[in-house]
């Protein structure tokens, strides 16, 4: 798996003329996709990670939308590739999982018709046999009974069983790159956690490369070779799951990691919170867009600080702050994935 | 914002609801205290079109409300006054208001038969106008009656469900099913000879109440289908939910928590619903039971005018223009206000 | 209603001294599912909460947890009267009101409040913020004067600025409505706050915010809590007892600690294995673990496999079994009774885990138990070693 | 499947009980003409009347009158009160050219409204888009007899293009049937044009954006496919409801205006004449016709949806 | 004299044979007892000869009654009670079989029973409206007997009434095959009668078919040009009035249409023409029993105040002025010298107001009746502008006609003023007087008498020319008329309506136009060109 990168993406930037304005919900993101890896994409819900997911398969491709930026792969270019060469690309050598499997999954139409015709529209398989197909991909998704279920329609499945006909879907044509935008978000736990074994286990069974969309990070511990976070549009860290774990640089960061409750540590008295609200992409502060909600801010938080590496010896972690490596690791008390920011909630608001 | 979405829909036609649409742009608009009024009109206002043809509607307005000035002091006729035997001078050259053979003149573009004369004499301009107020009477305050008797019915129908509702959807759905304009014209026909008695109120066979009411009554399932159902899936809200758990009675709850959530919709079904009593006043009117000949309404004279086409194809064509173009500007402005509420929302219209 | 005279759920409490604030005695809620012309037949009933007695203390926090569709949402509303139970009792202070019309309901209302799930959906969009938190006060009769100061005052309790009270609910985030929610619950300052899932819908740094708030209040108050979550690490953080349901019934009610470091019922063990830890080194050690039977191997950890039942017709027996990798026969067969192990932990299970045969042979029988219930004590056979992560 | 035809033929006939009810009290205890005086000819005496009224039973109490008035029409022996004639038949023998314009008409609209509705939705917010919505509420805005009068005048009349009026059987002349109808079908389908491209227009921008259509597009299926099997099989499905209701109120005679302005001697023309002369036969026939394909038609629209739409349960 | 009336001989420049189509809307009935309208009367008359029947010729003359199946017209004996009748010889239906005396009571046995709408005409017959009321069908009505044998027919009747050789001449009384007319409508299949020619109903609401009737032979009857005449129903005028001018019909039996009508008048001249035949009087009824037209101020009010050439305008040009309640053409018409101003001239408005003013009536409510439809709205609507001039206060009430007839008919609807118009069942001066202003008339619910005249005057001189011959009684009638208008204003009368006929080009219009003062059109007279 040391071969070069499966997609290369360099400044990607998507905007959207709204009634408010410009969004920029995508800005300046940068990385390579590696074969076979599970890079996750994690942020808080409206941070741009959906647009960017699926800007790389052409699907953002509205009226308002402006894209600035490249993404490569296998030799193509994403960002300005025609109609044609997409709709190639699409479901074959890309492909992806949505978040809701119930509006994902045309209500009107039968499961397996919906992944035939995607078989169909990428190879020239007769009908018969892309069934035969079908009944065996549903199968290995590990759906019961996956012959009778390939005439089902969605709504006679449960929210699992939709979840798992979405990932035979995006599997049916042995893609190399499986964007999975918030696969497990509107699953319960217990079937969530299926769900995210079965997305492990294909990737050791294909060897294919994973974007894993999500805000859950527990989700990403458990899958993911890499991390990258995004804050208001931008990555602003990036780096292996054991990095971003235990030597976060972004005080964004630092804050995610440490709102979450775990059950497999003591109870905190208090749980640590990111004070402030996100900003709207709209109308994102200057400079670093964390600046109005960080603790640490100075003066160079004016500037946009690049994506950079700035830990010696470690070029794969990059990070978007100014604040030199030492005193960050001070600043935020040691304890990994402990670090918070808690502040009486009276202070919150604003 | 679910429950608007459902508001402009029949029942039957599923919306996919998107709880989030206006929410999020709107949370992204840090004004503080801008209410969805306020939304809505600023949203309103940028639409060009809508309020060019919202102009339009107003300029129609102004003009039929100043019927009574053209007519004393430009046409110097009534709406009412035969001018069979008259003479006009047009162009320096006398003319008969309408020749021996009954072929009334045409526009003569002055003060006095501006647009011409029907076959009895009586000036089309000034008719036009009377005309205009009567349409426009009858359309605003059959949708007035029609959104009053709509709100309540929708409200009890969904609020109270079981029973009620049951009855109520029920007639409903027997209005619905009875071929509208039949309805109309039976009723129309029924009343017109005896007028209608409700207890000490008497109305008699040419009053312009009755077309009105039965306009009203004709149009309630068109606009209480959809509010029950959207109070259907208000009822069940959380808020509503909450203000019950909080002891409030299923009036207050109907008045105070759902009513206001009901308010867009109406708003935006309004002048959809003036617009289309206005055409089935027209329609009345052609068939000869809306408003009562000779008192003028737009229907009535394209009716009339109908049945002239050949020797004076104005009489049916200017009354024409005059609807078409304040139904035409009702509904673009309707279709604004509706996009102002909910961008995302759909519409439907029924003839 | 007629429950047969018996310990009440009293019994249940950690600490047996006062009455408890609210007591459900086998509380059964089903939803008809009618259809026909004219006349409706009932052709089924979802079986949304099946014989729960649950008590709650004054001062404590309840977690009730469950995964979706168990009936977390259909209790807490039969318990704020919301929703009118099929049979059973609820009991507020010790008075019944089961069957109380809206008049003598009236003043219990100042008592108990809640908190919605969805922030979006809980505020009506139409009224300002000001108008949805006077609202209990007007309904309550409280002077219109004092009016706009308490809700200068509550705003700010929760966090907001008293300006917001002339706002309109879209122009929030949703963290910030979900704490006009709890402000509106505060107003009449009642002492259980029934809170359905009130953080589910918010993303993880605005939950610990809300949660923190929540737990501010709770010490300056004196609040009772219903907290009811699908997310146990959640849950953990702010509960004293934890409830864990399963298609309308309990399965285990515990203190929270003991839940975690404990679970006896093979269903909360599923849980706890599922949820995925934000630790990618904890994780790998978890992996490490030695996995239960059954299921699909998660990191080598037992994940319970399956697909949740249908409430309309739940299984004979334990309702978990079809899924359960324990179950036996007997589970198919027998509905296991609550059954009541050392420190204040219930569970209904005929193949506990984590208890010692010896607990599980001194184990007896709660009265809170479902009446329908078996009389069979768990096996002390299937007892076994803990689950932990120490 | 079964039941849910049984019931709602069940539910039809408490419409068509309801709607005969509601047709018969208008006429009866909201006072109007005396069916007996029309019946009488010219200066009939007292005892004339009263025999009449006798042999009509118009001396019945009103429900007697109900019920005998329905026995005759299902027995097929009703007769008008003011020309004689057997309702039935009068009907049956309006049914075809009711039924060609409805048919023509629904068919016409039908097609243009999709093409129209799915044309400007994909050219959203363009100017074509915008003229084209406009155009479509112009549609809306006209009343239908007065369209149906100008095309008459002028295409029929002045130009002399198109036959103004009259009808020739499908049966006769097919071709003349055609032609005849055209501008018919033309003025009835205008104002449905209007309403059902919008409705399909901002139907199919729902549905542009539901998740699926981005699944279907992220399939790599082509724009093509994902605009008619994905976007318009959905979009299509409400409008299907509307069609259904509007197809079965003009079957059911509801095209009255069209019918008379181009004088069509349909059914809906039938009961627009027999309604001025409170001929009340004719028009509790006609009523309870049309709200019979009213709800068949909704009937068969609630079938056809549950074949769209699988989801739907018909119970 | 026999040529007095002017009329044209029927076969003369004409060529027989050929087949037209004409337009109608529709006989009412084709049961020869049951019919009403003129369009029926048309088809019909060709087909139904009664015992007497009106001369087949145009104009005036055509209002002479002459014999027709009978060998004469008779002269009343018994002091005007008695009829005696004598078939001709050989007389034969359509169908062959022969024409028989018995078959008259029998018809009238069916017009009675039936309940056709002429039947009061009849009811004047010894035991007639007994046998009407209770007999069965089998049942003998005294005051007719008759002779297979000798084709001898004696009618006996309660009253002298010289109407009824005007009733005898009209096909309902025409004698049809007895045994096979059951007391049923034969609307689909009409009885074979004797006439030049025989019907066909194909369909009865889209077409009927007249072909000749070979065993028709009548002397003085002519036997009709065409070989073919096919009836087309359609209801729409304007298209009736196309296809005229088009040819696709060589014929309508109504107006062209209103709309069409000036550009009839200008471009078809040679083949339209316009007559106010068949006698109609056009009014407007003032009821004299309530207010404001119980005052003759008020009544002659109205009189003073119509314009008739607003009228005339309001008519397309289709009315003739006039102030003679009788019309021109009906014996007993004497052009009156008219009290309230020239006829073709202006109104005097303010004469009328200050009447109004005297009456006292005025600002008294008034509303207007009239039918809906064209002309009817607009007549209305000038009546209620100049109501509204002289002072009341004037609204207008237009009804469906059938309603509106009912409704003015009816005293409790307390009508008090509309529209009336007054077609000639027969030429007959009576005709007028008796069912308009008549209190015999007031008997019948709802009476044609919308205004509730009873006025003795009226009928002493009713009764006392009910049993003289109209034409040498034409004075007393003319007498009658000036005392209902001029003296009494019991009716406002501006007018009589024009009657229009168009052809095809193909018609001979100039020699065969067939304007008849009963039947409109008489069919027997019309021909192709040559
Ligand atoms: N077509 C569009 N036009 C305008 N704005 C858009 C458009 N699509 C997305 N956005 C905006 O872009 C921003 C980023 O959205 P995105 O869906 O990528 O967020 P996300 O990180 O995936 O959030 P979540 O976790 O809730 O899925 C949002 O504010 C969204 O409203
Ligand atoms: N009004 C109702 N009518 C019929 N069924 C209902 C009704 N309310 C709830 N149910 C059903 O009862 C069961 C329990 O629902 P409930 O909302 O209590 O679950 P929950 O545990 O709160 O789920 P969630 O976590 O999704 O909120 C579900 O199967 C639900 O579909
Ligand atoms: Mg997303
Ligand atoms: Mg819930």
């Amino acid at each position: 798996m040391s071969s070069g990168p499966l997609l290369t993406v360099r400044d990607l930037g998507v905007s959207f003329t709204a009634e408010e304005g410009v969004v920029r919900a995508v800005d300046g993101v940068t990385f390579d996709l590696l074969p076979g890896e599970v890079l996750a994409v994690v942020g808080e819900s409206g941070c741009g990670k959906s647009v960017m997911a699926m800007t790389l398969m052409g699907l953002t491709r509205f009226p308002n939308a402006r894209f600035e930026g490249t993404a490569h792969y296998k030799g193509l270019e994403l960002i300005d590739a025609g109609e044609e060469e997409l709709r190639r690309i699409r479901g074959a050598e890309i492909a992806m999982i949505f978040q809701d499997p119930m509006s994902s999954l045309n209500p009107v139409m039968r499961v397996g018709e919906q992944i035939i015709e995607q078989i169909q529209a990428h190879e020239g398989v007769p009908a018969t046999e892309a069934r035969e197909r079908v009944a065996q991909l549903l199968d290995r998704v590990g759906i019961p009974r996956a012959r009778d279920r390939v005439d089902a329609y969605p709504f006679e499945l449960s929210g699992g069983m939709r979840q798992r006909v979405m990932i035979a879907l995006a599997l049916s044509c042995g893609p190399s790159v499986l964007i999975a935008d918030e696969p497990t978000t509107a699953l319960d736990v217990t079937i969530q956690a299926q769900i995210l074994h079965q997305i492990q286990s294909l990737r050791d069974e294909t060897g294919a490369a994973v974007i894993l969309v999500t805000h859950d990070l527990g989700v990403v511990a458990e899958i993911a070779d890499r991390i990258a976070v995004m804050y208001a549009g931008r990555i602003v860290e990036q780096g292996t799951v054991n990095a971003i774990f235990y030597d976060p640089q972004h005080p964004y960061t630092w804050g995610l990691l440490g709102s979450i409750t775990r059950v497999d540590r003591a109870r905190p008295e208090r749980l640590p919170a990111i004070a402030g609200l996100p900003p709207s992409l709209a109308d994102r502060p200057e400079g670093c867009h964390f600046r109005p909600r960080c603790p640490h801010e100075f003066d160079r938080c004016r500037d946009v600080p690049p994506l950079v590496a700035r830990i010696d010896g470690d070029d794969d972690h990059l990070d978007r702050c100014w604040l030199p490596v030492e005193e960050k690791r001070e600043r935020r008390e040691v304890r990994p994935g402990e670090i918070g920011l808690g502040r009486k909630p009276g202070a919150a608001a604003a | 914002m679910e429950e608007r979405l459902d508001s402009v829909l029949p029942e039957g036609v599923e919306t996919a609801v998107r709880s989030d649409a206006l929410e999020e742009t709107a949370e992204r608009e840090h004004v503080a205290g801008v209410g969805p009024w306020r939304l809505a009109a600023r949203r309103l206002r940028r639409d060009r079109i809508a309020m060019g043809f919202g102009m339009v509607f107003l300029v129609l307005v102004v003009i039929c409300l100043a019927a009574p000035t053209w007519a004393t002091d430009v046409a110097h006729t009534g709406p009412l006054k035969n001018h069979l035997t008259d003479t006009v001078v047009v162009d320096g050259e006398r003319k008969d208001v309408v020749s021996l053979d009954g072929v009334p003149i045409g526009p003569t573009w002055q003060g006095e038969f501006f647009l011409g004369a029907d076959t009895n004499g009586r000036d089309t301009a000034v008719r036009l106008l009377y005309g205009g107020r009567n349409s426009l009477e009858i359309g605003v305050l059959a949708a007035l009656i029609t959104t009053v008797l709509a709100v309540w019915a929708g409200l009890l129908a969904g609020y109270a469900r079981g029973f009620t509702d049951a009855v109520i959807s029920r007639s409903l759905d027997v209005i619905w099913a009875y071929p509208v304009a039949l309805l109309a014209i039976a009723l129309g026909t029924a009343l017109s000879l005896q007028g209608l008695q409700i207890g000490p109120i008497e109305i008699s066979g040419e009053s312009k109440l009755i077309p009105i009411l039965i306009i009203a009554v004709v149009y309630v399932p068109y606009m209480a289908r959809p509010l029950r159902g959207q109070v259907l899936a208000l009822r069940e809200r959380d808020f509503v939910e909450a203000a019950r758990a909080q002891g409030a009675g299923p009036v207050r709850i109907m008045l105070t928590e759902i009513l206001p959530n009901l308010s867009s919709t109406i708003v935006v079904f309004f002048p959809l619903m003036v617009a289309n009593a206005i055409l089935l006043e027209a329609a009345l009117g052609f068939l000869g039971v809306g408003v009562r000949a000779p008192e003028p309404s737009w229907g009535n004279m394209i009716g009339d005018g109908v049945k002239h086409i050949l020797t004076g194809p104005h009489l049916a064509i200017v009354p024409g223009i005059m609807l078409v173009a304040t139904v035409l500007a009702l509904n673009v402005f309707g279709d604004g206000v509706r996009d102002a509420f909910d961008p995302r929302a759909r519409i439907h219209l029924e003839h | 209603m007629s429950v047969k005279a018996e310990p009440g759920p009293g019994d249940i409490r950690r600490t047996g001294a006062s009455k408890p604030l609210v007591e459900v005695r086998h509380l059964k809620v089903f939803f008809p599912i009618r259809q026909g012309f004219l006349v409706e037949r009932e052709v089924g009933r979802v079986h949304a909460v099946n014989d729960v007695t649950l008590g709650i203390e004054q001062g404590e926090t309840l977690g009730l947890v469950g995964e979706s569709g168990c009936g977390k949402t259909t209790l807490s509303r039969a318990i704020m009267r919301l929703v009118d139970p099929t049979k059973g009792s609820i009991r507020f202070r010790g008075e019944d009101i089961t069957e109380a019309g809206r008049r003598r309901l009236e003043p219990m209302r100042r008592e108990m409040q809640m908190v919605f799930q969805d922030p979006f959906a809980s505020l009506n969009p139409r009224k300002r913020v000001g108008q949805i938190i006077r609202m209990p006060l007007r309904l309550h009769g409280a002077p219109r004067d004092e009016a706009p100061d308490r809700v200068r005052e509550l705003l700010r309790r929760v966090g907001l600025h008293p300006e917001h009270a002339n706002r309109y609910p879209h122009e929030f985030s949703g963290g910030q409505r979900q704490r006009i929610g709890v402000a509106r619950a505060l107003a009449l300052e009642p002492s259980l706050i029934v809170l359905d899932e009130p953080v589910s819908a918010l993303d993880v740094s605005v939950q610990a915010q809300i949660i923190n708030l929540l737990d501010d209040l709770q010490d300056d108050m004196g609040l009772t809590y219903l907290f009811v979550a699908h997310d146990l690490s959640v849950v953990r953080h702010i509960s004293d007892r934890i409830a864990v349901m399963y298609l309308g019934k309990l399965m285990e009610v515990s203190p929270a600690q003991e839940l975690y470091s404990k679970p006896i019922h093979p269903y909360t063990s599923a849980l706890l294995t599922a949820i995925p830890i934000p630790d990618p080194e904890a994780n790998r050690r978890r992996g490490r673990v030695a996995a239960g039977g059954g299921g699909t191997p998660r990191g080598g950890v037992a994940v319970v496999g399956g697909e949740p039942p249908n409430p309309v017709d739940p299984p004979s027996g334990c309702v978990f079994h079809p899924r359960c990798p324990r179950a036996t026969e007997l589970c198919r067969e027998v509905e296991p009774p609550l059954a009541r192990y050392r420190g204040g932990h219930l569970a209904a299970c005929h193949h506990p885990l984590n208890v010692s045969r010896e607990e599980t042979v001194a184990t007896t029988r709660d009265p809170s138990s479902p009446l329908s219930a078996g009389d069979v004590l768990p096996d002390g056979a299937a007892a076994e070693g803990s689950l932990g992560t120490s | 499947m079964a039941r849910f035809v049984v019931r709602r033929l069940l539910s039809m006939l408490v419409v068509l009980f309801a709607v005969s009810v509601l047709t018969f009290l208008i006429f009866n205890v909201i006072p109007g003409g005396d069916p007996a005086l029309r019946m009488a000819g010219r200066q009939p005496d007292p005892a004339q009347l009263e025999r009449i009224r006798e042999d009509w039973g118009f001396d019945e109490p009103v429900y007697v009158q109900y019920l005998k008035t329905m026995g005759q029409l299902f027995s097929g022996e009703l007769v008008s009160y003011s020309t004689q004639q057997n309702v039935v038949a009068e009907i049956g023998k309006r049914l075809g050219r009711t039924f060609s314009l409805a048919i023509g008409a629904a068919i016409m609209w039908m097609a243009f409204a999709t093409a129209l509705g799915l044309y400007t939705a994909i050219r959203a917010g363009r100017l074509s888009d915008r003229l084209l919505t406009i155009l479509a509420l112009v549609g809306i805005s006209m009343p239908v007899f007065w369209v149906g009068a100008l095309m008459n005048y002028y295409l029929g009349f002045k130009a002399g293009i198109f036959p103004n009026g009259d009808y020739v059987p499908l049966g006769e002349d097919p071709l003349e049937w055609l032609y005849h109808l055209i501008l018919p079908w033309t003025a009835l389908s205008l104002l449905f044009i209007g309403v059902y491209s919008r409705v399909l227009r901002s139907n199919v921008l729902d549905t542009l954006s539901e998740d699926y259509v981005r699944t279907a597009r992220a399939k790599g299926l082509s724009e093509r496919r994902v605009l008619v099997r994905h976007v318009l099989r959905n979009s299509m499905i409400p409008i299907v409801t509307l069609w259904g209701l509007d197809f079965g109120a003009v079957l059911g005679g509801g095209a009255i205006l069209t019918e008379a302005v181009f004088d069509l001697q349909g059914v809906g023309q039938y009961v627009a004449e027999s309604v001025d002369q409170l001929d009340v036969p004719p028009v509790l026939a006609v009523t309870m016709f049309g709200a019979f394909f009213i709800v068949l038609l909704n009937t068969v629209v609630d079938i056809v949806y549950a074949v769209l739409d699988p989801r739907i349960r018909l119970t | 004299g026999e040529d007095d009336g002017g009329g044209r001989d029927a076969l003369q420049g004409s060529r027989p044979g050929g087949s037209i189509r004409i337009g109608t809307v529709g006989p009412d009935e084709y049961d020869p007892v049951l019919y009403q309208t003129i369009p029926a009367a048309q088809a019909l008359q060709p087909v139904y000869t009664g015992l007497l029947t009106f001369r087949h010729v145009e104009g005036a003359a055509g209002a002479h009654v002459v014999p027709g199946l009978a060998e004469k017209v008779p002269e009343p004996t018994d002091g005007g009670k008695s009829y005696e009748f004598r078939l001709r010889d050989g007389l034969k239906y359509s169908d062959g079989s022969p024409v028989r005396a018995s078959d008259f009571e029998n018809t009238i046995k069916r017009l009675l029973k039936l309940a056709g709408p002429y039947s009061s005409f009849l009811t004047g017959i010894v035991g007639a409206a007994e046998f009407q009321e209770n007999g069965d069908f089998g049942a003998d009505i005294p005051g007719i007997e008759t002779n297979n044998r000798t084709g001898e027919i004696r009618i006996t009747l309660t009253e002298p009434d010289t109407k009824l050789e005007f009733a005898l001449a009209e096909p309902y009384t025409a004698p049809t095959p007895a045994a096979k007319s059951p007391p049923r409508s034969l609307n689909k299949e009409p009885p074979p009668g004797v006439g030049p020619y025989k019907i066909e109903v194909v369909d009865p609401n889209r077409e009927f078919v007249l072909t000749r009737n070979r065993h028709f032979d009548v002397p003085g009857i002519p036997k009709g040009n065409l070989d073919k005449i096919t009836g087309v129903v359609m209801d729409s005028i304007p298209r009736m009035t196309q296809d005229v001018i088009k040819g696709e019909l060589d014929f309508m039996t109504e107006d062209p249409a209103g709309d069409l009508l000036p550009l009839v008048r200008q471009r078809y001249q040679d083949r339209f023409r316009e007559d106010p035949n068949p006698p109609n009087t056009y009014y407007f009824f003032l009821n004299v029993t309530i207010p404001p037209f119980d005052s003759q101020l008020a009544r002659e009010a109205v009189n003073y105040a119509l314009d008739s050439r607003a009228l005339v305008r309001v008519f397309g040009g289709r009315l003739q002025p006039s102030c003679n309640f009788l019309p021109p053409g009906v014996v007993g018409y004497e052009e009156l010298d008219c009290k309230y101003g020239d006829p073709n001239g202006g109104a005097d408005l303010e004469k009328a107001r200050e009447l109004v003013e005297r009456s006292g009536y005025e600002g008294e409510e008034v509303t207007v009746w009239t039918s809906s439809g064209d002309p009817w709205e607009a007549i209305g609507d000038y009546y209620r502008d100049v109501l509204a001039q002289i002072g009341f206060e004037a609204r207008m009430k237009a009804l469906d006609q059938q309603l509106f007839f009912e409704l003015t008919g009816l005293r409790r609807t307390k009508a008090q003023t509309g529209f009336t118009s007054w077609l000639q069942d027969f030429p007959h001066p009576g005709d007028f007087f008796e069912p308009l202003l008549g209190a015999d008339a007031l008997k019948a619910e709802p009476t044609l008498n919308n205004g509730f005249v009873n006025d003795p005057h009226i009928e002493e001189a009713l009764d006392a020319l009910r049993g003289e011959d109209p034409e040498r009684a034409a004075g007393e009638w003319a007498e009658l008329d000036d005392y209902v208008v001029n003296e009494k204003a019991y009716v406002a009368p501006y007018g009589n309506e024009k009657t229009s006929t168009f052809f095809s080009e193909r018609m001979d219009f100039e020699n065969c136009s067939g304007v008849h003062p009963v039947w409109k059109n008489d069919w027997i007279l019309f021909c192709l060109k040559e």
